[in-house]
């Protein structure tokens, strides 16, 4: 098992004859991907490996029932191309283009919502379920099939963290990295949500950094619905206040976005953070055997698995 | 990216926000004469990227001319947290009843965009809300179908009683959330809001918050850059296409990916020394990227080693290797650097980097911990 | 009975302290109607003829528990007000300023739509319910409590036929004037679903006019779904092909909105069109005596009342 | 509104879709003189409010500026379906390699702006529509969220094959989608969109209606009325605020609401005469637009009869009954008048009628027949 990606998912390609989409493409498919369609304007009615390409996500779409989409468009282009794989029909689409208007964002976010439909990203890396399906850029050759959900803001943070639980030996069912851009589509608590329903996830790394206050909720989440053991990291303890570090996510403002406070909301939360990422998988194994003697020390759960109040928490409107 | 006051308010004066009447000196005499022209008290008022300009003496009232040259006399030059004034705004004063604050920001809670408004205007918002929040009165907007003027004029009932002053500043809310979409802003915002005698309502202060991302089609914007308030460091490396932030410490880095880059910086810190800077070469694996990137940190006399971590994906590490023996080729740098290249073409990489003989680790922590035994420091 | 409003309608009046709105509020109150509220900006804590005066519509909801808004404020106000009022939770709207943009028209329909709101106008005189509520500007003393139901797109030409129903004795369940816009909040078919399914009506008088094909919709909607008498009047028979008559909806454009081709598809949906307003109370009478009639021939009605399949028909989404 | 192509290019050439260069002439000479400045073959193309001009020979093609000039006097002062050409547009005349339909019209069953595209362009699109349906798309846009530009390109593939192509034409159906918005139209249109020899995708004929009501914000559009393309009586009843539409028959017709006034003429026509007009006062009361109104239809020399048919709501009838007293004052007019004052303060009205001694009646029906009597007209 895994969450959002599996065996059953059916992958377009938009902007597939780009210098990134045909690369990643390939490498999607040679995963085993099944990578049914590519979208290019202009380059309907050709083959990319194989890979069939259509003018547009509609007649993808239409032609191959493809179910999930993933965009390698530039940033000009980015906003438009998720307009337009939700309204062909797509319900799962990733994002992988970097420099996105954060504005504009806030449009689509809401757009996708009301359709339905879910996003994952602008500015990440995409998602990969070992032996399932990978859709985006994590390298299929780190990764090990397995039960650690990983979840992630970050890029090659997310790969140096896989790598070192891929290292001791330790699988995952999903790693899915959310993009670390102010606006996205999909954030912590619907990972853990989703990681928290999957039977093959038995713990869950939660990779998170400075800026905004997702960690903090998601603790809080953590606290409420997880009963699943979580273990954390937190990027830019050193990180200046005010300054940008790289994504649009990563900036401290006027003392909200410490790491500081993410690591004690976290704490709290009784979900311990590693110093480096390759200290997870040692954290990781404590965590499995303190929820596995609390288990056999009173035999019923405490947690109430509540997904329906839940996915009202995520999905407010005004 | 941030903007200045002055800017701002050109910004704001365009969209037909009413802002007092001012230009910019960067000379005492350039500021008498403008203070001769406007002929009335003015504002002088340094020109900054920081907030508590007013706390640290950086904004000042003169009553006439002469005053208004020992004031810009005193205040350009001035150190204000780390920033050295250059330019000063001479603002005709305003005789002030009220003082109010509005902003809008990118909100990433709601992923809208969040209309504040305060009657406790011209002090620090933040401590407003963090003392007194139901002082603060807040909207947030649905970004689709936009801001409808009963909405603003909701939220200007909440700082005015006369129906004109609220008709006034609803328009202001209107105009303003206008300019934060067609500047593509991340923040605008103006503090204080104020009333003076005549009942006008005007924006006595001015500040916006670009999306980087959108400055590609600002570039009216992106002109009004000032490099004089950045770092030539971080000048060169934003003309390089590197993420860069100076900092204090003395261990450089080269790192790809942000979240990466952090979690570098922070194991430096933990294991005793200090990050000399924050820097991401990105997803692309261009050579001459990482020339730059050694290029940038030397120019640091701070510096005593460099670390570089390359977890590749995208990024080949061949075509770092092949960056490194380049940038130690052309810069011949005295201070020691260490590599660890993990990932795509890491076997290729290490071929490469034979050529230049430089000590490597396998992973994060071994190579943070070498870069600082070849600093020097003890830990 | 009636439809849409009754003795339960809580009323509130924006722009009451304009020229119309002020001296419609008093009208109303002195039908009837219960008038809880007035809205005027900066007319806050004042009184119109016992009225409360607020300055928002969130407040006069708040409260006056109102559920019902009427609009006389000028044309370039009256978008922003319906907005207001939709969004303080009012699910009735009766806009009866003239002069409103079409295209801002649009965005406002599919807006109240999304809020599950309903909007009549604009440019519209309103609604009456005889002995129950008046709301909008139909002159109190035409009606007559009774059971046939009036739709118009008209304002005058309503009052006439109202008129000259009263006048032969018979009374009105509700009369509603929809507006004679191109884009309008409530049609026909909404309103003959609401006939059709209220049972103090036993006949309904539908007026059109040249322009669009509302009037063919509705006569396809009769021949499916209604199984009440309808008699008809369509004004604009000699009104020249380009032309404007008076409000925007009035125009016939390119061989389509044509009278005839109304009167032609209301014929074939068995609904008989009335050469002058002053027919109409003769026709009304030779229908009922027809229906009746049939009924007593047939026990069983033949026309199923399928209410929810015409709901869907109005609400379509692209 | 209606404005003429030469005005809707010029709209829609500063929203940024290619037009050929053309410009307007009143007189053979200037016609003569716009194409020796082109110097190209040009097309002079009369400027009316009506569709079929080129049917009609209102069209032609100039292959020089001798050639212009004969034309120009041909076109000029030409009826072209009861419109006498005043204006001729001269325009550099394009090679013609496809020819397209692109329209943007207010739609009032889906309450949606739906964009109409075909490649059955330079005909008659109603005819296209009518016998091939099937060669027409339509896309009814989401008015709030807007026209995305996936959409607009997905409609220009109905068109081009080349890419190139369709995104010029994806292009100019978000900008004629902008202008639709911008300039408060209720429908544009581009008929024929061709392409050239040089693979340009050029607006070949320009069509654009303006909202009325939002006129008023539209004062560069406004400024575009050619009051020469309208009877003077119909500008006069424009100035006087009243809804009029001048007709063939000798019946003049006042009457309050539109639906009302229609149903008057209809029943006018029923009872063996015919209207001269369309009049709605509209629901003020005014006085004096009830003297404005008689003094329009007394304008009209074909008129024998006025027939004044007013049902009070808001209207108030004595205040009509005033009017017409201050009519028949000023305006001492020599065809009778008959009137029917019913609804809101008719007692009133009657009192003030007396001073005039008009015939009148009671009902709608009534006032008609007798109107048609007083014309002196057999039925």
């Amino acid at each position: 098992m895994s969450i959002f990606i599996n065996k059953r998912t059916k992958l377009v390609v938009q902007g597939i004859t780009g210098r990134d989409g045909s690369l990643h493409a390939k490498q999607m498919k040679k995963y085993g991907t099944n990578v049914v369609a590519g979208v290019t304007p202009g380059k309907g009615n050709t083959k990319l490996s194989g890979i069939p390409v259509f003018n547009t996500v509609e007649e993808a779409v239409a032609k191959t029932k493809a179910n999930t989409s993933v965009i390698y468009v530039p940033p000009v282009f980015a906003i438009d191309a998720i307009y337009e794989a939700v309204d062909a029909g797509i319900k799962l689409v990733i994002c992988i283009t970097e420099g996105v208007s954060a504005n504009d964002m806030m449009k689509v976010y809401q757009y996708v919502k009301e359709q339905g439909a879910r996003l994952i990203g602008p500015n990440c890396p995409g998602l990969i379920s070992p032996g399932e399906s990978k859709v985006g850029i994590i390298p299929g050759n780190i990764v090990k099939k397995g039960n650690i959900g990983v979840v992630s803001r970050s890029g090659t943070l997310t790969y140096e963290a896989i790598w070192a639980l891929t290292s001791e030996g330790m699988g995952q069912s999903s790693c899915v990295g959310i993009g670390g851009d102010q606006v996205i589509g999909t954030n912590f608590i619907d990972c853990l949500e989703a990681f928290e329903a999957d039977r093959s996830t038995k713990a869950i790394v939660m990779l998170g950094e400075i800026g905004g206050s997702d960690e903090e909720d998601a603790a809080k989440y953590i606290k409420k619905y997880v009963t699943k053991p979580v273990v954390s990291f937190i990027a830019g303890q050193t990180a200046p206040a005010g300054k940008r570090m790289g994504h649009a996510g990563a900036i401290i403002s006027g003392g909200s976005g410490l790491a500081v406070d993410k690591i004690k909301a976290l704490n709290k939360a009784g979900v311990p953070v590693a110093y480096s990422p390759t200290e997870i998988p040692g954290l990781i194994k404590e965590q499995i055997k303190k929820f596995a003697d609390k288990a056999k020390a009173s035999k019923a759960p405490k947690k109430p698995a509540v997904k329906k109040v839940a996915k009202k928490k995520t999905t407010k409107k005004k | 990216m941030k903007i200045h006051e002055y800017q701002a308010k050109q910004i704001f004066a365009a969209a037909g926000i009413v802002v007092p009447e001012g230009d910019i000196a960067t000379t005492p005499i350039e500021a008498y004469d403008l203070a001769v022209k406007y002929n009335k008290p003015v504002m002088v008022k340094s020109q900054v990227h920081v907030g508590g300009r007013g706390k640290a003496g950086g904004i000042k009232y003169a009553e006439n001319a002469e005053a208004a040259k020992v004031l810009a006399t005193q205040i350009l030059g001035m150190d204000i947290k780390g920033l050295t004034v250059k330019k000063v705004l001479v603002t005709v004063a305003e005789d002030i009843i009220s003082e109010s604050y509005v902003g809008i920001i990118l909100d990433r809670i709601t992923k809208r965009p969040v209309i504040m408004v305060s009657a406790a205007g011209g002090v620090d918002i933040e401590e407003v809300a963090a003392k007194t929040p139901e002082k603060i009165f807040k909207l947030a907007v649905d970004p689709i179908a936009g801001l409808k003027p009963f909405q603003a004029r909701n939220l200007a009932y909440k700082l005015y009683r006369d129906i004109t002053q609220v008709r006034k500043a609803a328009n202001i809310i209107m105009k303003l959330y206008k300019s934060f979409w067609e500047s593509d802003a991340s923040l605008v915002e103006i503090n204080p809001l104020i009333t003076n005698t005549g009942g006008d309502v005007i924006a006595l202060d001015a500040k916006m918050n670009i999306d980087d991302n959108c400055l590609f089609r600002q570039a009216d914007i992106e002109a009004m850059r000032d490099l004089d308030a950045e770092d030539s460091s971080e000048i060169a490396a934003r003309k390089a296409d590197l993420s860069f932030v100076k900092l204090d410490g003395s261990i450089g880095c080269i790192v790809n990916g942000a979240g990466l880059a952090m979690a570098t910086m922070d194991l430096v810190k933990r294991y005793g020394a200090e990050p000399a800077n924050f820097l991401d070469i990105g997803g692309s694996s261009n050579p001459q990227k990482v020339v730059d990137a050694v290029n940038i940190i030397l120019s640091d006399a701070n510096v005593k080693a460099i670390l570089i971590n390359i977890f590749g994906g995208i990024t080949r590490c061949d075509d770092v290797a092949n960056g490194i023996v380049e940038a130690i080729k052309q810069l011949q740098p005295e201070v020691p650097i260490v590599v660890r290249l993990t990932g795509t073409n890491e076997k290729e990489a290490a071929k490469i980097l034979k050529k230049v003989n430089l000590p490597s680790e396998d992973t994060l922590d071994k190579v943070v911990k070498k870069a600082i035994e070849l600093a020097g420091i003890e830990i």
